[in-house]
């Protein structure tokens, strides 16, 4: 008997080719984690993958094509552009995470209280995440950039309160659902307290999915921030934050194509990877352990 | 206002709805419906207010004295100014009312549609926003549709094949997703107006001239779009109606275009509320690039040079197309979705 | 094929009326030889159909019964040629009239679907599609082979509505699956399989998911349309369901057939230990008493005696008080629906569940037999009414107080896959529930566990997996074993072996009279399935529109029904095959 | 006031474009055989909107320019040549001005242009009607009388030799009296009411300001090319804040001028055959103004080795891709009569100086990143700069370029872009919030110079002195220039100003302010007005 009880469905046998379809393709997920590898290495020691000073001028070498010298070609001033990109890692990466981290938090609270709060805390706060939904990302940001000056800060503030509002919703939500499992219900027939609960099921439950939100995030923000800087709103020159590259290149777009092109390039490579194992690390929840 | 509502436990909770004392199935049909239009209706208001006090909040918080901020901006100087030039500006706009006062007369302001005065242009806000909002909003729609057409061409196309096609549609949308407008805003302008000459460099707000602002704005969106839809749509193609449909005599073409489609578009409608927000920071971006007039334009313009009338005016304005936006969204989710009208 | 094509010419001609009085006329035959289904992951092939032969005549209908897993619905989808990506199908001949469905294309793949093989899958819910009114679907089915009309297509939706017994066609036709009742939705489902006409109709677990009363219904129009010379092929994990339909039997496992033969032949003569297994697994007034499963002589399925006798020590008799363990008076449950319409659930139920009984609760969906023991348990709250546990209070205590006393009584559920925590192996979901050995150092809960799992008969291994990669079987076994963990008086059991293969409801129904015997439990258990409840109950409590309309022993309740309901339910029970010991 | 013009200038500015000749102006309107058509629409794209047509910024002078006559304009050798006024006299106190004004002249409301009309829109101005207007008469205007309807007397508190040089600015357009008494305010900020060459027809905000031909114009200034009504019937002055666009938009037709032509296109657009017009504003170059108060500058040595340890020409030169022309002089322009060669040349780039000085001031320390300190305290400079306003993104670059040069003698430059926003808010206007203030002004003549180093005494604050300390002896020597009537003595006192003003390091160049255009080959005749730069569309035409 037991053998029949054992034997996977033909069912299983049906699905298991779509799930291997829905999980990132794994050469993609390979590329992905190779690019992550090469900036976290130009986040933590830049100068392993420079190959000339961001900052010294070149006089000589102003505007040059990407070469064997330059791999990245050079902006007005000589200054090398891939050097400059290396080092501008850390800026860009430490405002997305930062961003992420601000935002992530802010969501984690109004989430929590929008689906644990009481009737009237609960009515609030949902009513607090409807009004920032309708300030813009990039609006809220004009206007906190406005009151406290361009800079790395305002900018980590103004896009993780921006995009907080979102991953607040979804958390909330998140949260629901493990409130109302069946898991739960359970725990509560087995007499567990409600602290016990929550830290044991609701939190856990409702927390594992944002591995792949915070993920996707770093990558969004740092394309918001990256649009700050491109408006002008974003970190002082001559840091070379990409955002701020991408700005101060668009003048020479027509006679320099690689002082835009190059660093948006850099900017949607991070984006891409950071989304893709972000979906992978989802779609590996979804379909639970093994 | 969206679906949160979904987010909602299943199965009835006593003490979370108002229970009605009335007698063992007795439907009361206006109610519910009734009901909901007041609460969407609240919502709406409270959305408008909240975004009003912030945008107060803001110019309160902004530095530096507000009547020297005025005087600089006419005339472009950043100097001191005399008490006298001061007191005459303070009286014009009640600046040396303590901010309560302000605070109130400005909501008072709003309950009678007057947004205030432009310190720059010597126009009622109204009218600066009146004179912008037409370019932004099609722009904005033009891109929300075009990101539509785009999205569910792709979807329609790639999800829920096997091998190289399934991978590349998932990559595809990722990398849309990622792609900052400014960014791909310059690129195209490169490629389509000064390399290929096909659309205007300066686009105005003529009707070829909105086609690559809102592809800018288009294509991140559906690839944002795209990814909650593909989801859905592989998850639809397996579920039993299909089959059934499929045991029918239905092709795979069919079945994807008349059953599967529907269904995958309902997360779609839900972010496209959201996506409106988005478009309107795009469109601040795109205005620039592509030399169009606008609501984003005039933002930016007055954000920099602190009229504040005018950021204020455009806050609220915005918050009030998120909110209509939204309205329309649940309209459209019910109708492609009518199990929620019953429910 | 005359008949598909006079159907274009004239619809209203074709119409699937009952014609009892002339003769059905020769349609076409289906015969399949040798059929093998397998499935390519990562690379590898799994067989999942081992050379199934059968032969279908007009107007006969082949039954095929088996478990999940038996290969019955790969069997049947190879006929239409839908096993889906991945597979590859093998078979000496599969003839369609004289057509060799093998070398079909695509294209003439489509041309037999919905024309010439109609099929039924089960739930109509889901098998229809939820966001469009049933009348399109029907009429997509018209459509897709060019038949008629639009206006032609509509009228005949109608008269397929009113041929499968659906009351005014014409306001259904514009409903949804999910405004229609159950059995509505079914008909509507076999409608639109039955839309052109097809010679053969297979309908892959027909009434699973149904009540019994609904199911009757179902299974008449099956068997009225077979009468009209229509073949059938029925998919079923139930042979009770088969028995009054089927003229012959094919008897699967593990994707091969066991046993095949007559109707009457398999289910009074059954030839094979399994398909004997099968008819003998079935829970019903005879089998009170008698054990379902093997005998005891499977170590995995019952505890040795002296192991239960170290693991367990003799209950504590402090709540041995003479009164029911468990007792409700005068329950009453409302619910405000979104659209503001109240309902009660539960109208003033009463029960009292006596020490080392079983107390039955059987009813159809919706008659609030489920919230009757959510409130039992106290997990919702109740709008009157007092709930006693073991002669104190229960009902009217704050949360925080009643904990003390929620060890006394337990729950399983129907889907015990929902009431895990994902992310937890068996072994911790075993671990948490042990709730009154705070004491005890890990080492030794380790060991309890591992003790709890072997008296509902799992192996240890089994503790290091997660829900989801447990069978069914194994899923309820945990869920019983965590029910247990902490030593109850009282478990509620919710449909608890509704969902599960016949085979594996038969253990586990054992298993849950040997614990009771062991451990005097009290079970209040509540089912849709007479047999069941039947097979289990001391007493029986039957409910509808959440009121009880009759209470008493099963004898009384099954053979002296006093209540129309009562009555009406036990006529459509079908009449299952006599047990062949 | 014109820096805070040029503060708008730079305001959208991205791309900035220059001329390293005056002569460059010549160029505008090469003798051409080409036969002309009369009428036409010329399509301008110009790079900030404001506000108002009219009012205190210099891209209300530029609009202004076109819609309203001025009383007397400055010609290409920046003498001081007829318009509204035929002629001018000037009491020998030097306190009473006398205008004699045009004939026949009416405004576009059809309202005659009279003495007292005049008179009404000085006292306009004053009471605050052009901000920029009442600052360069502030301090010398008394009253303005109409002795009859042709003759106006201005009568001044003080000697003011170039006041009608400084009458020449856009700002001094004169308005119909009716039209500013009688409209509202938002009418006169939209579409003033002069008698200019030009009518302002409708404005499309956020894209274009349409002008028509003023069918009855009798009252071109003296330098114009012709007489009579304009040669276009409209200008479509569109707004096109991307300086890449720009560009790209002349090149593909779509305009016929473009205003602040990139450098990076300037090559380009010169071999495309587009004529080119470089317009280097007088007055005060981009600049270093150090602040001499408090701080490591106060020592004049450490000044001096920060003018030496950096090598400014080069940079500019390659930045501004040989388009910038590079500025030694930190008091004016070389485009600014009285300007001083000598200032300069002062310093040329010499690191072994600059080390010697810094040692000898004592900055002997070196920090772990090279910085030189003196008593633990490292050489730290405060540079604030107003980000894509005052310094545009070549500016920018090439204050990145200076930082890294002084990087190398040991001075730890910090940069600090300052928003437009936080700007106008008096943000780093404080001595002790920057040791360098960065920044350009234009103006007609050196008496800017009056306005940048005039004593500031606790009742009359001069906020306009970056370097916040007061010079007596520099002071009185420009004064003594500012009221000295004969021009080549007054400009030897201006260029001994400048070369006390470099030899003390007070202020160093870096770079000139341009007004740049760029023309299509079928229109010819578009000029640079020549008190500030920006295009005169009255003498324009196309040619086939």
């Amino acid at each position: 008997m037991s053998t029949i009880e054992r034997q996977t469905p033909p069912t299983a046998a049906v699905q298991t080719p779509r799930a291997r379809r829905r999980a990132a393709p794994p050469a993609g997920l390979v590329v992905a984690s190779g690019a992550l590898l090469l900036f976290a290495t130009a986040l933590v020691a830049p100068g392993l993958l420079a190959t000339h000073d961001p900052y010294a001028l070149n006089l000589a070498d102003a505007l040059h094509a990407p070469s064997p010298e330059y791999w990245f070609g050079t902006d007005e001033a000589g200054r090398d552009l891939y050097s400059r990109v290396v080092y501008g890692t850390r800026e860009s990466l430490v405002i997305g995470l930062g961003a992420t981290a601000v935002s992530l938090t802010l969501a984690l609270v109004l989430g929590a209280l929008a689906a644990l709060g009481g009737r009237f805390v609960a009515g609030t706060v949902n009513r607090v995440i409807e009004v920032l939904l309708a300030f813009p990302t990039l609006l809220f940001a004009l206007l906190l950039v406005a009151i406290t000056g361009p800079s790395a800060l305002s900018q980590v503030f103004a896009v993780g309160v921006g995009s907080a509002p979102g991953y607040a919703r979804i958390i909330r939500g998140q949260i629901l659902s493990a409130k109302n499992s069946g898991y739960v219900e359970a725990a509560v027939a087995l007499g567990h307290s409600d602290g016990r609960i929550l830290r044991q099921h609701i939190v856990p439950n409702a927390v594992r999915p944002l591995v792949a939100i915070i993920a996707l995030s770093v990558g969004q923000s740092i394309v918001w921030a990256s649009s700050l800087s491109f408006l002008g709103l974003g970190v002082a020159p001559p840091s070379p934050e990409w955002g701020a590259l991408l700005d101060a290149g668009r003048v020479y777009i027509t006679q320099a194509w690689w002082l835009t092109v190059i660093p948006g390039l850099v900017i949607v490579a991070l984006a891409l990877a950071a989304t893709t194992l972000g979906k992978h690390i989802q779609n590996t929840l979804e379909k639970g352990e093994k | 206002m969206t679906r949160t509502s979904s987010n909602s436990p299943p199965r009835p909770a006593p003490g979370t709805r108002p229970v009605v004392p009335t007698l063992r199935r007795s439907p009361t049909l206006t109610w519910p419906r009734l009901r909901r239009i007041v609460e969407k209706i609240g919502g709406a208001v409270v959305v408008l207010f909240g975004a009003a006090t912030a945008a107060f909040a803001a110019q309160a918080a902004l530095p530096g004295d507000r009547a020297t901020v005025i005087l600089n901006i006419r005339a472009g100087q950043a100097i001191e100014r005399t008490p006298a030039e001061l007191a005459q500006i303070n009286e014009q706009y009640g600046l040396q009312n303590p901010l309560v006062v302000q605070y109130l007369d400005y909501i008072g302001g709003l309950l009678v549609g007057d947004l205030g005065t432009s310190y720059q242009q010597f126009k009622p806000v109204s009218e600066v926003i009146l004179q912008q909002i037409g370019p932004t909003v099609a722009l904005t729609l033009t891109a929300v549709a075009l990101s539509w057409l785009i999205m569910i061409a792709w979807v329609t196309l790639t999800a829920g094949r096997t091998g190289r096609l399934a991978g590349a549609g998932a990559v595809v949308d990722t990398t849309a997703a990622g792609l900052p407008h400014y960014w791909l805003g310059i690129i195209l302008l490169l490629v389509f107006s000064l390399g290929l000459g096909w659309f205007p460099v300066i686009s105005g707000p003529s009707a070829i001239g909105i086609v690559l602002p809102a592809l800018t704005l288009a294509i991140p969106l559906a690839g944002f779009m795209g990814q909650a839809t593909r989801t859905e749509f592989e998850r639809s193609l397996e579920q039993p109606f299909v089959i059934s449909a499929r045991m029918r005599g239905m092709g795979d073409t069919g079945v994807r275009l008349r059953h599967v489609l529907r269904h995958s578009v309902l997360p779609a409608i839900t972010l496209s509320g959201w996506a409106l927000g988005a478009t309107i920071s795009g469109a601040v971006v795109v205005e620039t690039v592509f030399s169009r007039p606008g609501i984003g334009k005039v933002l930016v313009g007055a954000v920099n040079s602190q009229d504040l009338p005018v950021v204020t005016g455009i806050v609220i304005l915005i918050a009030a197309l998120y909110v209509v936006a939204n309205l329309l969204v649940d309209l459209a989710y019910t109708l492609v979705d009518p199990r929620l009208k019953s429910a | 094929m005359t008949s598909t094509i006079d159907s274009v010419h004239a619809p209203a001609a074709r119409t699937p009326t009952p014609r009892a009085d002339t003769p059905a006329p020769k349609r076409g035959r289906l015969s399949v030889a040798n059929l093998s289904v397998a499935f390519r992951r990562n690379g590898i092939l799994h067989q999942v159909v081992h050379d199934v032969s059968f032969c279908l005549e007009p107007g006969q209908c082949v039954a095929i019964v088996g478990e999940s897993g038996s290969g019955k619905s790969v069997t049947a989808r190879s006929i239409v040629g839908l096993t889906g990506k991945n597979s590859v199908v093998d078979a000496q001949s599969i003839l369609l009239d004289g057509d060799d469905l093998r070398a079909a294309t695509k294209r003439q793949w489509r041309r037999i679907r919905g024309r010439r093989i109609g099929f039924i899958l089960q739930d109509a819910l889901v098998s229809l599609d939820p966001l469009r009114p049933v009348g399109k679907e029907i009429a997509e089915a018209l459509a897709l082979h060019h038949w008629g009309n639009r206006r032609q297509r509509a009228a005949k939706v109608i008269d397929l509505l009113r041929a499968v017994g659906v009351p005014a066609p014409e306001n259904r036709a514009r409903q949804r699956p999910d405004e229609l009742s159950g059995g509505l939705r079914q008909r509507a489902l076999i409608a639109s399989a039955l839309a052109l006409d097809p010679e053969i109709i297979i309908a892959d677990e027909p009434t699973t998911a149904l009540d019994v009363t609904v199911q009757a219904q179902v299974l008449a129009l099956l068997a009225e349309t077979k009468e009209r010379g229509v073949s059938v092929i029925l998919i079923s994990h139930d042979l009770s369901v088969v028995a009054h339909l089927a003229d012959h039997i094919l008897v699967m496992k593990g994707g091969r057939v066991v046993e095949s033969g007559s109707a009457d032949q398999v289910l009074n003569d059954p030839r094979h230990e399994y398909t004997r297994s099968l008819i003998n697994a079935v829970p019903s007034e005879l089998t009170r008493g008698k054990r379902l499963g093997a005998a005891p002589s499977d170590t995995a399925t019952t505890p040795a005696a002296d192991a239960v006798a170290v693991s367990i020590a003799p209950r504590p008799t402090d709540h041995d008080c003479s009164g029911p363990v468990l007792q409700a008076v005068d329950l009453v449950k409302r619910f405000t629906t979104p659209d503001g319409t109240v309902t009660t659930a539960v109208d003033h139920v009463s029960f009292a569940l006596e020490r080392g009984t079983t107390l039955g609760i059987v009813g159809e969906s919706g008659s609030g037999k489920s919230t009757t023991a959510r409130l039992a348990l106290a997990l919702s709250s109740l709008d009157s009414g007092t709930v006693t546990l073991l002669g104190q209070d229960w009902s009217s205590l704050s949360e925080p107080r009643r904990r003390a006393l929620r060890r006394e009584i337990a729950v399983v559920y129907q889907d015990p896959l929902s009431s895990f925590d994902p992310r937890w192996n068996a072994e911790r979901i075993l671990l948490d529930s042990l709730t009154d050995a705070a004491g005890l150092s890990t080492a030794a809960k380790k060991a309890r566990v591992v003790e709890l799992a072997r008296q509902v008969g799992l192996p240890q291994e089994i503790l290091q997996r997660f829900p989801l990669n447990l069978s069914g079987g194994q899923r309820q076994r945990i869920a019983i074993a965590r029910a247990l963990a902490p030593n109850p008086s009282v478990i509620v059991l919710d449909e608890a072996v509704s969902a599960l293969d016949v085979s594996i409801q038969a253990q586990i129904l054992d298993l849950l009279v040997d614990l009771q015997r062991q451990r005097g439990l009290s079970y209040l258990f509540i089912s849709h399935d007479l047999g069941v409840i039947n097979h289990l109950s001391d007493q029986v409590l039957v409910m509808k529109d959440g009121v009880v309309v009759e209470r008493g022993t099963p004898d009384d309740i099954f053979n002296r029904p006093a209540h129309p309901y009562t009555r009406e339910l036990i006529s459509s029970l079908p009449d299952h095959p006599r047990r062949n010991p | 006031m014109s820096r805070t013009r040029s503060t708008t200038t730079a305001l959208i500015t991205l791309g900035v474009v220059s001329a390293l000749s005056l002569s460059a102006c010549a160029s505008a309107a090469p003798a051409s055989t080409a036969t002309r058509v009369d009428g036409g629409t010329i399509v301008y794209g110009h790079q900030q909107e404001p506000a108002c047509v009219f009012g205190g910024w210099i891209e209300q002078a530029y609009l202004s320019s076109q819609v309203l006559d001025g009383l007397v304009s400055l010609d290409e050798n920046h003498q001081v040549v007829p318009w509204l006024a035929d002629s001018w006299s000037v009491s020998d106190d030097q306190l009473t001005w006398t205008f004699t004004l045009k004939d026949g002249v009416t405004f576009t409301d059809g309202t005659p242009l009279t003495a007292a009309v005049v008179a009404y829109n000085f006292d306009y101005w004053l009471a605050g009607g052009n901000s920029t207007a009442s600052v360069w008469l502030a301090g010398y205007y008394a009253s303005a009388q109409a002795v009859d309807d042709r003759t106006l007397t201005v009568n001044l508190s003080a000697p003011y030799p170039r006041l009608a040089d400084n009458l020449t600015q856009g700002y001094f357009g004169i308005q119909s009296q009716q039209a500013l008494e009688t409209r509202t305010d938002e009418e006169n900020c939209e579409a003033p009411i002069g008698s200019g060459a030009f009518v302002v027809d409708h404005w499309n905000r956020g894209e274009e300001i349409v002008l028509v031909r003023n069918e009855d114009y009798t009252s071109p200034p003296a330098n114009a090319k012709h007489t009579g009504v304009a040669y276009v019937d409209q200008i479509d002055w569109k707004f096109v804040a991307d300086p890449t666009t720009r560009a790209a938009s002349l090149s593909a037709g779509e305009t016929d001028v473009i205003y602040d032509v990139p450098a990076v296109a300037w090559k380009t657009l010169e071999s495309a055959g587009f004529q080119l017009e470089k317009y280097i504003t007088p007055g005060r170059p981009q600049q270093l103004t150090f602040n001499t108060s408090t701080g490591p500058f106060v020592d004049e040595k450490v000044r001096q080795a920060f003018a030496y340890s950096l090598d400014r020409k080069s940079l500019v030169e390659t930045i501004g891709q040989g388009v910038i022309p590079y500025e030694g002089n930190g008091g004016v322009s070389q485009a600014t009569p009285g300007y001083s060669e000598t200032a300069a040349d002062l310093y040329s780039p010499d690191t072994d100086t600059a080390d010697s000085l810094l040692d000898a001031a004592g900055w002997t320390g070196r920090d772990a990143d090279g910085y030189r300190t003196k008593g633990g305290e490292t050489l730290d400079v405060v540079l604030p700069y107003g980000a894509g306003s005052i310094v545009n993104a070549d500016g920018a670059s090439i204050l990145q370029g200076l930082q890294e040069q002084a990087k190398a003698t040991g001075f730890k430059v910090e940069l600090i872009p300052v928003p437009q926003s936080a700007l106008f808010a008096g943000e780093y206007s404080q001595p002790d919030e920057k040791d360098i203030t960065v920044g350009y002004w234009t103006a007609v003549t050196s008496g800017i110079l009056a306005i940048n180093w005039k004593q500031g005494t606790p009742e009359a604050p001069n906020y306009n002195n970056a370097s916040f300390t007061n010079y007596p002896e520099l002071e009185s020597i420009i004064l003594e220039a500012n009221s000295t009537v004969d021009p080549d003595a007054q400009n030897a006192l201006y260029e001994k100003a400048q070369e006390y003003i470099a030899e003390h390091a007070l202020a160093i160049g870096v770079y000139d302010r341009l007004s740049t255009l760029a023309v299509s080959p079928t229109l010819k005749d578009v000029w640079q007005e020549n008190a500030q730069g920006g295009p005169i569309f009255y003498d324009a035409y196309f040619v086939e």
